[in-house]
C-alpha cells in the first residue's frame, strides 16, 4: 500500500516533506530539467532583496572536508525582477514555491513581507534573519532575540501568508532565539542556516574566499543541524522545517524522528541535480519496506 | 543531462595531462565546442563537489565484439592539480562515472570567410580542439599553444592531423618559441590581410593580454572562462565574473556556467 | 639550513607548535609507541577532575561525514590517581606536559588549579571552560563571559603556572568570550573545544550516542575553528593555541596563519597515532622548501 | 605496530563474509589470539576511523617467484555491514592497507588437562580460529558454531581440519540444529566429566547466554567483547564494557582495546 506522505506546513499542505533549499535551487526552474518538480513538497528560492544586489568578489566558493563554504554575498534579481521574470514560471507549476528573502533594516523586511503577500503564486515566506543589521551597527539579526523578534513582528504585521523563519546556527541557544520568533508569531521554524566559516590557502597566505569568512553547509554539518531541531523541537509548538547536510532518505528520516515536519535539501542539489526527488522516492521506499504507513507518525518519534 | 558514463579510455598524454575517454548517450553528440561537463569524481563525500571539465572531444565508439551497437563517446583532457583530478588519474577502463552535461554556452562559429586564430594556454587547449575541428570545415585555423615547459604543450599532432598551422612557445624555451604564445598572435594580427577571429583558453593572465590585443585591433575575441563551481547549472552563483559595466553600484556579474563559459571578450571586465 | 620551529607560549618555550590535544592523547604514554614524545613541542593530558569520573554509558563515539562525536563524559582517574599514577612518567619526557581540567563549580576549579600548582612536572595548565555549571542550573560556564571570566579569576589566583583557557565554539561570538577570558587573567587562549552535535540511528529510532548528543570533532569541523582563531586573533594580545580538525601540516600552517602560535592536532591521533609527529615533522619540510627560516614569521601572517 | 600491508588475497567465503590475508612484518608473527589489529581502510576522510578486526590467523607466505623471502601473513575474516566493510570488499591483491596491530590482550590458553569448549556466533568466529589451532595442540576441542542462518556458519572446514569437534547451530534449521547453539553447550556441559574452560565470542545477547551458564555451573569463561573503538590504544575511551562491580558511585569502566578485547566473563558486569 502507497504510504501518506503528506504534511501540513503551518495550513500549506505538502504533498512530501521534501523541500529544496534558499540559494541551492535557483528560482526553481534551473533544476526543471533535473527534478520533476511536482515530485517534491514545496522548493524555496533565493534569497530576495528590495533592490538588486552583486553580492561579493570571487572566489565565492570553496570546498572542505565533506562540506563547502559559499560567500555568494546574497546576489539577487531584487524583487521587482522577481515578479517580472521568475513569477510567471511558479505558475505553471503545480507545486508550492516559498519566497525566502532578507533585509538591512526593520523596515526593508517589512517592505519586502508587505510586497511578497500581494503575489498569489508565492505560498509562503521564508525569512532569513542570518544578516546584519545595518542600524546596529551589524550585529545580525539573527543573533539576537531581541531583534529578531522586531523582525519577525514586522513581517508578520504585513502578511497573512504562512511566515516561516530561518534561523541561524551561530549562536550561543538556539532555543531562545526559537522560542523569540515563535513568541513573535512565527508560523513555522527552518533551520539550520549556513555555520561561519573560513578556508586559507596556504601558499598563497590568503583567505580563499574574497569576502574572507564564509557559509558553512554541506554532509558536515549534519550533526549540529540535528542537534539544533531536536532542541528547538522540544520547545516550540510550531512546525520545523530541518535543513543541513541531508544528502540522503536516511538523513531526511532522521531529521524527521527528530521533529521535523518537513526538510531541505540544501547542497545535495550541487552534487546531484537530482537529489531532492531521489530523496522523496527513496523516503517513501523506506516507509513501505520498513511498514510505516504515514510519514506523520515518524515527526519526533525519536525515542530518547 | 545527467548520465552514467562507462571509461573507455585514461591515458596520461603528458607529464601530468591525462585524456580520458568515456561513453556517452545519443543526445551527447550534438555537445558544442566549448561546452563542458561536471563530473561527479567519487560516490561519496571525497570530493564533494562535481568538477568542471571542457569537452575535448566526441565521437562515435564502435566496440569491438560482433553485433555491439554503436555509440557516443567523448573526451576530456585534464591536468592533476588536487585531489579530484589526481583519483580520475587513478580510474581504469570500465570503471563508471557520473556525468552533468554537456553545459553551458560554447563557441560562435563565426562566417567561413575569416580567418580564424586559436590561443591556448597549457590545459586550456581541452576545449580547442572540438573548436578546431569545426571550423577547419570551412577556414583558415592556426593555433598558438604555449605553456611554461614542453610538457605543458598537448596534443599538437592532433591538431596538425586537422590541417592546422600550429605556433608553439614556451616560457623556458624548451619546445617553439621562447616566450608568449602572445608574441606569435601579434606577429601573424600584423601580418593579417583579411578578417580574422580570435577564440582563446588558458590562464586569465593569457586571456586578459589576448583580450586587450584584440581590443586595440577590433578584432573579434571570444575567450572560454573558468570559475569556481558547484552546481554548473546556474543556481548557486558561485562561478561568477564581472561583465564589462559591472561595478558596486551597477552589478552586472554573469554566470560562467550559463552565461559561459565562453564570452565575447568585449562583454568582460579585465583587471588592468 | 634547519628552519627555527620553536615557538614561545605564554612563557613555556615549545621545541616546535605542535602539541596533542586533551582527551586524545590519554596521558602521553599511550603514544609512547607510535610518536616521539620529544620530536612534538608538547602535549596535554585527558581532562581532570577533582574525583575520579565514571563518565557516560556507551556507545560513546559515532563517526559522522567527516568527523566523529564522542560523549565520554569526561571519564578520568581524578586528580589523586593522576599524581600517582600518571605524572611519573611525564617526569621521563623531556616536553612540557600541560594538565588540562575541569570543575562542576568554581571552587572545584580552583582546587584543582592550586593541586596542580605543586606538580612540578606538570608545565602548564589547560582549563576547560566547558562545562555545565552546577549551581546555576546547568548552564555552561564556557559560554556566559561572566561566568567564564569568574573561573579563570579563581584558578588565576591559584596558581603561577602558565594558564591556557579552552574556548568553547558553542557561542553566539567567541570574541567576546575571548577578550572575558584574558581579562580575567588567561595567559594563553586555546581553541576550539568541540561543537555540540547529534546522530541518530534510523532502524533503531534512537540517539546514536547513549548521552543523546556529543562533542563534535574532526576534519568537518576545521573551517569553523580556522574562523575562530583568526577572530580572535584580532581581538587578543595573549598568544592562541589553534585547535580543530587539524590532520595535516598545511591544516597545522593555515592555523598559525590565522593567528595561532600553537596548534593542537586532536582526532587526527586516532586514525594515524603518529600524526603529531609527522605533521611536525611536515611542516619543518615545509619550511625548509619555502624558505622560511623561523616559524614565528609565519604567526597570523595571513594577508586579508 | 603501525604498518603497511599488502593485500595478498580478499575472497567472499559465504554471502557478505569476506576473508583477507595482508603481509604483515616479522614482529607480527607473535601475535596472541585474540588479538585485534585497527585497519585504515580509506587514505583520506571518508571513512574517517579506523576499523578493528579480529585476527582470525598468521602463518608463513612464501612468494612462487624463486629467490623471494618469506615473510608472516595473518588473515582477517570480516562481515559487510556498513560503508567501512564494503569498501574492504572492494579491495584487490596487491593494493595497501595501513594496519595498527596487533592490538589488546588476547586470550588465556589455561592449562592442557582440560576440555576447551569454544562458542562462536557469526562472524565472531574470528578469533576464535587462531585460538583453536593453538589449542589443539594440547586439548580436546569443541567448537560450537551458531548463526541465523548456514550462512553465518564460517570456515567450519577449517575447525575440523584442525581437528576440532563441531557443532552447528542455525535459528532457521538450514544448518546443523535448530534454535541456539547454547543449547548444544549445555547439553555437553552436563555430559562432562572433567575440568573444562569455555570461550566465546559473538553477539552480546550470545555472550551473556554464555556467561550466565558458565556462572551457573562455576566454569571458567572468557569472552572476546566488541566496542565502538576509535583509537584502540586506550586513549580516547570510548570503547569501555562496565566491570563487575561498576555503579555510577564506584565506576569501574574497562578498555575494551587495552583492558580485553578479552575479558574473563566474571569480571564483567552483565545485564539481566
Ligand atoms: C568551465 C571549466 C572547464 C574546465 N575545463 C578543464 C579541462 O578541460 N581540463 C582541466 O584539466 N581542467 C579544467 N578545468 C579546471 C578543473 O575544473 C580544475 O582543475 C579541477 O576542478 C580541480 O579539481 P581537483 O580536485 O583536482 O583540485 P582541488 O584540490 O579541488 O583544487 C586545486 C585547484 O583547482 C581549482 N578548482 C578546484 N575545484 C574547482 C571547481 N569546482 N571549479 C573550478 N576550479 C576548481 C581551485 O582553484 C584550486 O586551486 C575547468 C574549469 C572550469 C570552470
Ligand atoms: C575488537 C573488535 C574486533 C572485531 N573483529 C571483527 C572481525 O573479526 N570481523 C568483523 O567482521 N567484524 C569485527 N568487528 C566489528 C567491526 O569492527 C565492524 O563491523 C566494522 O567496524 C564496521 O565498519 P563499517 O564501516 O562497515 O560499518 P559502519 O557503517 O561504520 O557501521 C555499521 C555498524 O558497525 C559498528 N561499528 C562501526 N564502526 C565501528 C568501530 N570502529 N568499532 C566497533 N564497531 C563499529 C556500528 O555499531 C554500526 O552499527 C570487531 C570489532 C571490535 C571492537
Ligand atoms: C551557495 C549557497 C547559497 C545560499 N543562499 C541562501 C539564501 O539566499 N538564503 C538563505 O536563507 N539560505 C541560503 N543558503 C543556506 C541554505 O539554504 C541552507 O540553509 C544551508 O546550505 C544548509 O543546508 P545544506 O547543508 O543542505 O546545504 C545558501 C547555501 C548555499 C550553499
Ligand atoms: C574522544 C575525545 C575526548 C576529548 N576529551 C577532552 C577533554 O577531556 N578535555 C578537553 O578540553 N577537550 C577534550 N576533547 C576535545 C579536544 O581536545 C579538541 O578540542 C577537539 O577534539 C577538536 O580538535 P580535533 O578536531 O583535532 O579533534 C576531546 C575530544 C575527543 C575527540
Ligand atoms: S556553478 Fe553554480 S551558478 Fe555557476
Ligand atoms: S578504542 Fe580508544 S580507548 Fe579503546
Amino acid at each position: 500500500m502507497k504510504p501518506d506522505m503528506s504534511v501540513n506546513l503551518a495550513g500549506i499542505p505538502l504533498r512530501n516533506p521534501v523541500m529544496t533549499a534558499s540559494g541551492t535551487f535557483g528560482y526553481g526552474q534551473e533544476f526543471a530539467e533535473y527534478v520533476n518538480l511536482e515530485s517534491i513538497g514545496a522548493f524555496v528560492t533565493k534569497g530576495l532583496s528590495l533592490k538588486p544586489r552583486s553580492g561579493n568578489p570571487t572566489p565565492r566558493i570553496v570546498e572542505t572536508p565533506g562540506g563547502m563554504l559559499n560567500a555568494i554575498g546574497l546576489q539577487n534579481v531584487g524583487i521587482e525582477a522577481f515578479i517580472a521574470k521568475k513569477v510567471p514560471f511558479l505558475r505553471t507549476v503545480n507545486t508550492p514555491a516559498i519566497a525566502n528573502f532578507f533585509g538591512n533594516t526593520v523596515d526593508e523586511y517589512a517592505e519586502l513581507a508587505r510586497r511578497l503577500d500581494d503575489i498569489p503564486e508565492v505560498a509562503a515566506l521564508e525569512v532569513n534573519i542570518s544578516c546584519p543589521n545595518v542600524k546596529q551597527g551589524g550585529i545580525v539579526f539573527g543573533t539576537d532575540p531581541d531583534c529578531a523578534a522586531t523582525v519577525v513582528k514586522a513581517c508578520r504585521a504585513a502578511t497573512t501568508k504562512a511566515l516561516i523563519v530561518k534561523l541561524s546556527p551561530n549562536v550561543t541557544d538556539v532555543v531562545v532565539m526559537a522560542r523569540a520568533c515563535e513568541d513573535a508569531g512565527a508560523d513555522c521554524l527552518s533551520l539550520i542556516n549556513t555555520l561561519t566559516g573560513m578556508a586559507i590557502d596556504l601558499n598563497r597566505r590568503r583567505p580563499v574566499l574574497a569576502n574572507i569568512t564564509g557559509g558553512f553547509s554541506g554532509p558536515a554539518i549534519k550533526p549540529i543541524a540535528l542537534r539544533m531541531v531536536w532542541q528547538v523541537a522540544q520547545a516550540v509548538k510550531v512546525p520545523i522545517i530541518g535543513i543541513g547536510g541531508i544528502m540522503t532518505a536516511s538523513d531526511a528520516l532522521e531529521f524527521i524522528l527528530a521533529g521535523a515536519t518537513a526538510i531541505q535539501v540544501g547542497t545535495a542539489s550541487f552534487i546531484n541535480p537530482g537529489a531532492a526527488q531521489e530523496i522523496a522516492e527513496e523516503m517513501e521506499a523506506w516507509l513501505v519496506a520498513n511498514g510505516v504507513a504515514d510519514i506523520k507518525s515518524l515527526i519526533g518519534a525519536l525515542e530518547v | 543531462m545527467q548520465f552514467t558514463a562507462m571509461i573507455l579510455s585514461n591515458a596520461e598524454v603528458s607529464p601530468g595531462y591525462w585524456r580520458m575517454r568515456l561513453t556517452a548517450p545519443q543526445e551527447f553528440a550534438s555537445a558544442r565546442p566549448g561546452q563542458f561537463v561536471m563530473v561527479r569524481v567519487a560516490g561519496a563525500i571525497d570530493p564533494l563537489l562535481r568538477r568542471p571539465f571542457g569537452i575535448f572531444d566526441v565521437g562515435i565508439h564502435t566496440p569491438a565484439q560482433s553485433g555491439a551497437v554503436a555509440q557516443p563517446y567523448f573526451e576530456m583532457l585534464y591536468r592533476v592539480v588536487g585531489k579530484g583530478t589526481a583519483l580520475l588519474a587513478t580510474l581504469h577502463e570500465t570503471d563508471l562515472l557520473d556525468i552533468l552535461g554537456p553545459l553551458g554556452k560554447g563557441f560562435n562559429l563565426g562566417t567561413a570567410d575569416e580567418e580564424k586564430l586559436i590561443v591556448g594556454g597549457g590545459v586550456g587547449l581541452a576545449p580547442l580542439y572540438l573548436l578546431a575541428r569545426e571550423l577547419v570545415q570551412q577556414s583558415t585555423v592556426r593555433l598558438f599553444a604555449g605553456g611554461r615547459t614542453r610538457d605543458d604543450i598537448l596534443c599538437i599532432t592532433e591538431f596538425e592531423r586537422l590541417g592546422v598551422e600550429c605556433y608553439t612557445a614556451t616560457e623556458d624555451g624548451s619546445l617553439g618559441e621562447q616566450g608568449l604564445v602572445t608574441e606569435a598572435l601579434i606577429r601573424r594580427l600584423d601580418a593579417l590581410k583579411g578578417r580574422a577571429t580570435i577564440y582563446a583558453c588558458g590562464p586569465h593572465g593569457m586571456l586578459n593580454a589576448v583580450a586587450t590585443i584584440a581590443a586595440d585591433r577590433s578584432i573579434p575575441c571570444q575567450v572560454s572562462l573558468e570559475g569556481y563551481m558547484a552546481c554548473g547549472v546556474g543556481a548557486c552563483l558561485g562561478c561568477v565574473a564581472p561583465g564589462q559595466g559591472h561595478s558596486t553600484e551597477t552589478p552586472d556579474f554573469r554566470c560562467v556556467c550559463t552565461d559561459g563559459p565562453v564570452f565575447e571578450s568585449g562583454e568582460l571586465k579585465w583587471r588592468d
